[in-house]
């Protein structure tokens, strides 16, 4: 048991609790917070990934904004919402036995797989990897159209978004 | 290894490995006392350094306003804010009713630790920093949004109206001037071709302040707007809405928004030298680290002088102008500029000073362009309601050249 | 070293726990909040793969980029049609939106 | 790597612990009196009408929104930048297409006037 190993059980553990907590909180807002605590776990992984990049870009893009998103729309829909009545559907013991179920059919796929006990990492230059990551977003041999692609999806998804999301009274 | 007058920290650190080594711990215990004593040093260093900032911006407000400032506690008044510091841990928490207890707390931690980060990845000098991370930008980013989570915290845990309408206000300044930082942010990255905060300091031959200006001057201002004050105080403007976000707050748990906020003013000052103005660099700060040091304190004393000018000087923004200057502003021209950049600099690689010339000149058409064309049409045109009316109307005999009334 | 097997397991855990959220939660943001997860599941995943058997190589970190992409996409989308359909129907019960039904 | 990011785990405790200790020790040193009054939720002096818990504007949202979307965008920037040095020229003008697609945008918005504050 290396301190690494002692560190991920520690994150996973605070992370799948919250995470659980985000699914069955019965105040939406707390549920909320805890997507927040659940995140930056996620972040900390990536960093025990050596995924730097990813690591910061998490709390970032994921706490700094999308977090930020939810929060305020649990708040603009807070009058109705008041907290009160089940937060969970009639049928959520089926819902249970689904998740359940999945998660047994990923394990046994997983525990099937060779791989699945690999612990050596091949090596990595950091720096190096950045340029890499770059060059391959918009080389023209590899990931270019995804790339001028997600600016167009990111921007449509704005248009959209802001005049879905317009005040209907104004003009 | 150099002489301890040189470098004295890593002369320290060096000399506490022997000793703990001597001691026989296992090289990575020692690692690890090395880091947390490291990080400790750095984050209880900036928090104490609040009790100066705190003395010399009062000093020179009150020179700005005509007036003398703290002068009664010590000489020059320079014990004021430690009186004011064993003040305000005396002072009660009153905790209203009805708030969410953890968040409530939680908010103003999160607001001091997210300016206190960004110190973990600032090179002191040449070999002093907390961490050189290689991607030090996104890290700096991602420590302002924990910021922004502070205050949304605390404007909603208060269960107060005013709580929650500045909280709203406060993010929804703080996130819209994000974009144009983040933006600007993007040049300096493109010229050093590193996210990593030393990489940038080490690439500038010449200060990024004369090959990215325009950058320059978008960072400058939304991160005025990012500390949340004078011109860009509309959270808690004191004199129009009660206070913002931190109204339920008391004591010290008030003091630790204070605190975030001087210390915010003094490391975006930090962030601006190191970032644009060469950080450490200067001549023999190689071979002298120590005098590295000098050089960016130096530089972040002219640059925290003009902040602190700014708060003194300039009205509050209206809040629709202050949307306006962000969106119809400064995030076209951080775009416009990041495009003109990095088209500019390309084919001048091979030779710095043209690259620079260009770049000063490409960023000043940029400039003007903007500002001529497009700062006419963001002036919003507001229709006449109605004619002022005179109240009063003067005596043809008694009328008097205007005369200033005076304070 | 931690083995590529705990990082499967605690992404198949995690993306179980977000799946049960959208599948049991009423309100559509806590519905938002569970495929938030189930897409952290899967980046968590891509990266593992990626540090463990492709690491030199870029694209398993491209492949999060673009998962990164899509959740903003997402994300954006899904509650603005929340705040539209809470504005006309005064409701963020899924059920209960079911506006096509006319 | 890894050793870089425990130093940053470390220094997150200790910027989380500074201020929280001051806060509880200053809790320690302060008084305890409360009164329903004094913590009575602050509203100029009048008692508070109904729960805090109201509506907003929602230009608020419209600009979270488009920050969201501009985070993304910049985040794939990012890469794009720190290889600009080994970059071709086309590959250059591709990510600057990138950035133009959202300037597009963003006119487009302005000029929908999504972007007005009223």
């Amino acid at each position: 048991m290396t301190g690494l190993q002692i560190a991920f059980l520690a994150i996973a553990a605070v992370t799948l609790a919250s995470a659980v907590l985000v699914v069955s909180s019965r105040k939406i807002m707390h549920a909320a917070l805890w997507l927040v605590l659940a995140l930056g776990g996620i972040a900390a992984l990536f960093a025990t990934l050596e995924a730097s990049f990813f690591a910061a870009v998490q709390v970032m893009v994921y706490i700094g904004a999308i977090a930020i998103l939810i929060i305020f729309s649990v708040m603009l829909t807070r009058r109705v919402m008041e907290d009160t009545g089940p937060q969970n559907t009639r049928y959520w013991p089926a819902a249970l036995v689904v998740s359940l179920g999945v998660f047994g059919g990923i394990l046994f796929l997983f525990l099937q797989w060779p791989g699945f006990s690999v612990e050596s990492r091949p090596g990595l230059e950091q720096g190096d990897l950045l340029v890499r990551f770059g060059q391959a977003l918009v080389s023209p041999d590899e990931f270019v159209v995804p790339f001028e692609v997600a600016s167009i999806l990111l921007v449509a998804a704005m248009i959209g978004a802001m005049i879905i999301a317009r005040d209907p009274s104004r003009k | 290894m150099t002489p301890w007058y040189q470098d004295p920290v890593q002369f320290i650190a060096e000399w506490l490995r022997g000793v703990l080594l001597g001691w026989g711990m296992p090289p990575s215990g020692v690692e690890l006392v090395l880091t947390v004593l490291g990080a400790g040093t750095i984050a209880l260093l900036a928090m104490l350094w609040v009790v100066f900032l705190i003395w010399y911006e009062r000093k020179l407000i009150g020179r700005i306003q005509d007036r003398f400032g703290p002068n009664r506690v010590g000489p020059w008044g320079i014990f004021q804010p430690i009186a004011d510091m064993l003040k305000i841990f005396t002072k009660e928490y009153i905790t209203p009713e009805g708030v969410d207890r953890v968040p409530y707390n939680l908010a103003p931690i999160l607001a001091v630790a997210s300016v206190l980060l960004i110190w973990a990845v600032i090179p002191f000098t040449m070999t002093v920093m907390g961490v050189n991370l290689n991607v030090g930008i996104v890290y700096i980013i991602a420590s302002g949004g924990l910021g922004v989570l502070g205050i949304i915290l605390a404007g909603w845990s208060s269960n107060n109206k005013y709580a929650l309408l500045g909280g709203f206000r406060a993010v929804a300044q703080l996130v819209s001037y994000e974009v144009p930082m983040v933006v600007s942010l993007l040049i300096p990255v493109i010229l050093a071709g590193s996210l990593g905060v030393n990489d940038i300091v080490m690439a500038q031959r010449i200060p990024y302040l004369l090959s990215a200006p325009v950058a320059a001057l978008i960072f400058f201002i939304t991160s005025m707007a990012e500390t949340g004050r004078s011109p860009f105080d509309l959270t808690e403007a004191e004199s129009e809405i009660v206070a913002g976000f931190n109204i339920e707050y008391s004591g010290l748990k008030f003091g630790m928004f204070y605190v975030a906020e001087f210390l915010h003013a003094f490391t975006v000052s930090l962030l601006f030298a190191t970032l644009f103005l060469g950080g450490w660099r200067g001549p023999l700060a190689e071979q002298v680290p120590l005098l590295g040091f000098v050089y960016l304190v130096v530089k972040t004393f002219v640059v925290y002088f003009v902040v602190i000018l700014f708060r003194g000087s300039l009205p509050r923004f209206r809040i629709d102008q202050m949307m306006d200057l962000n969106w119809k502003l400064l995030t076209p021209l951080a775009l416009v500029s990041l495009v003109v950049s990095a088209l500019v600099a390309k084919p001048l690689e091979e030779m710095p000073l043209a690259q620079t010339l260009a770049l000063l000149v490409s960023n000043g058409i940029v400039l003007i362009l903007f500002i001529e064309g497009t700062g006419k049409k963001v002036q919003r045109k507001r229709e006449i309601v109605g004619k002022p009316r005179p109240l009063a109307v003067p005596h043809p005999e008694e009328q008097q050249p205007a005369q200033s009334t005076g304070g | 070293m931690i083995p590529l097997g705990w990082y499967l397991i605690f992404s198949a855990l995690l993306f179980c726990v977000g799946l049960f959220g959208v599948l049991s939660r009423r309100n559509a943001i806590a519905i938002l909040m569970g495929v938030e997860l189930m897409l952290n599941a899967v980046n968590v995943n891509l990266l593992a793969f990626w540090r463990y058997l492709w690491a030199p190589k870029v694209d398993g970190q491209v492949f999060v980029a673009i998962v990164l992409v899509a959740a903003a996409a997402e994300v954006v989308v899904g509650l603005g049609l929340i705040i539209s359909a809470y504005r006309r129907r005064n409701t963020v019960v899924a059920d209960e939106m079911d506006m096509l039904k006319g | 790597m890894l050793s870089e990011w425990l130093y940053v785990g470390v220094f997150f405790l200790i910027a989380m612990f500074l201020p929280a200790a001051a806060i509880f020790i200053a809790g320690i040193l302060a008084p305890k009196k409360p009164n329903p009054i004094k913590s009575s939720t602050y509203e100029c002096g009048i008692e508070t009408v109904g729960p805090a818990w109201i509506q907003f504007k929602a230009q608020y949202y419209i600009y979270t929104l488009v920050f969201l979307v501009f985070d993304v965008e910049v985040v794939l920037l990012f890469p794009w930048a720190v290889a600009y040095h080994q970059l071709p020229l086309f590959a250059v003008v591709e990510g600057v297409i990138f950035i133009l697609i959202l300037l597009g945008g963003l006119l487009y918005a302005w000029r929908k006037r999504a972007l007005e504050w009223l």
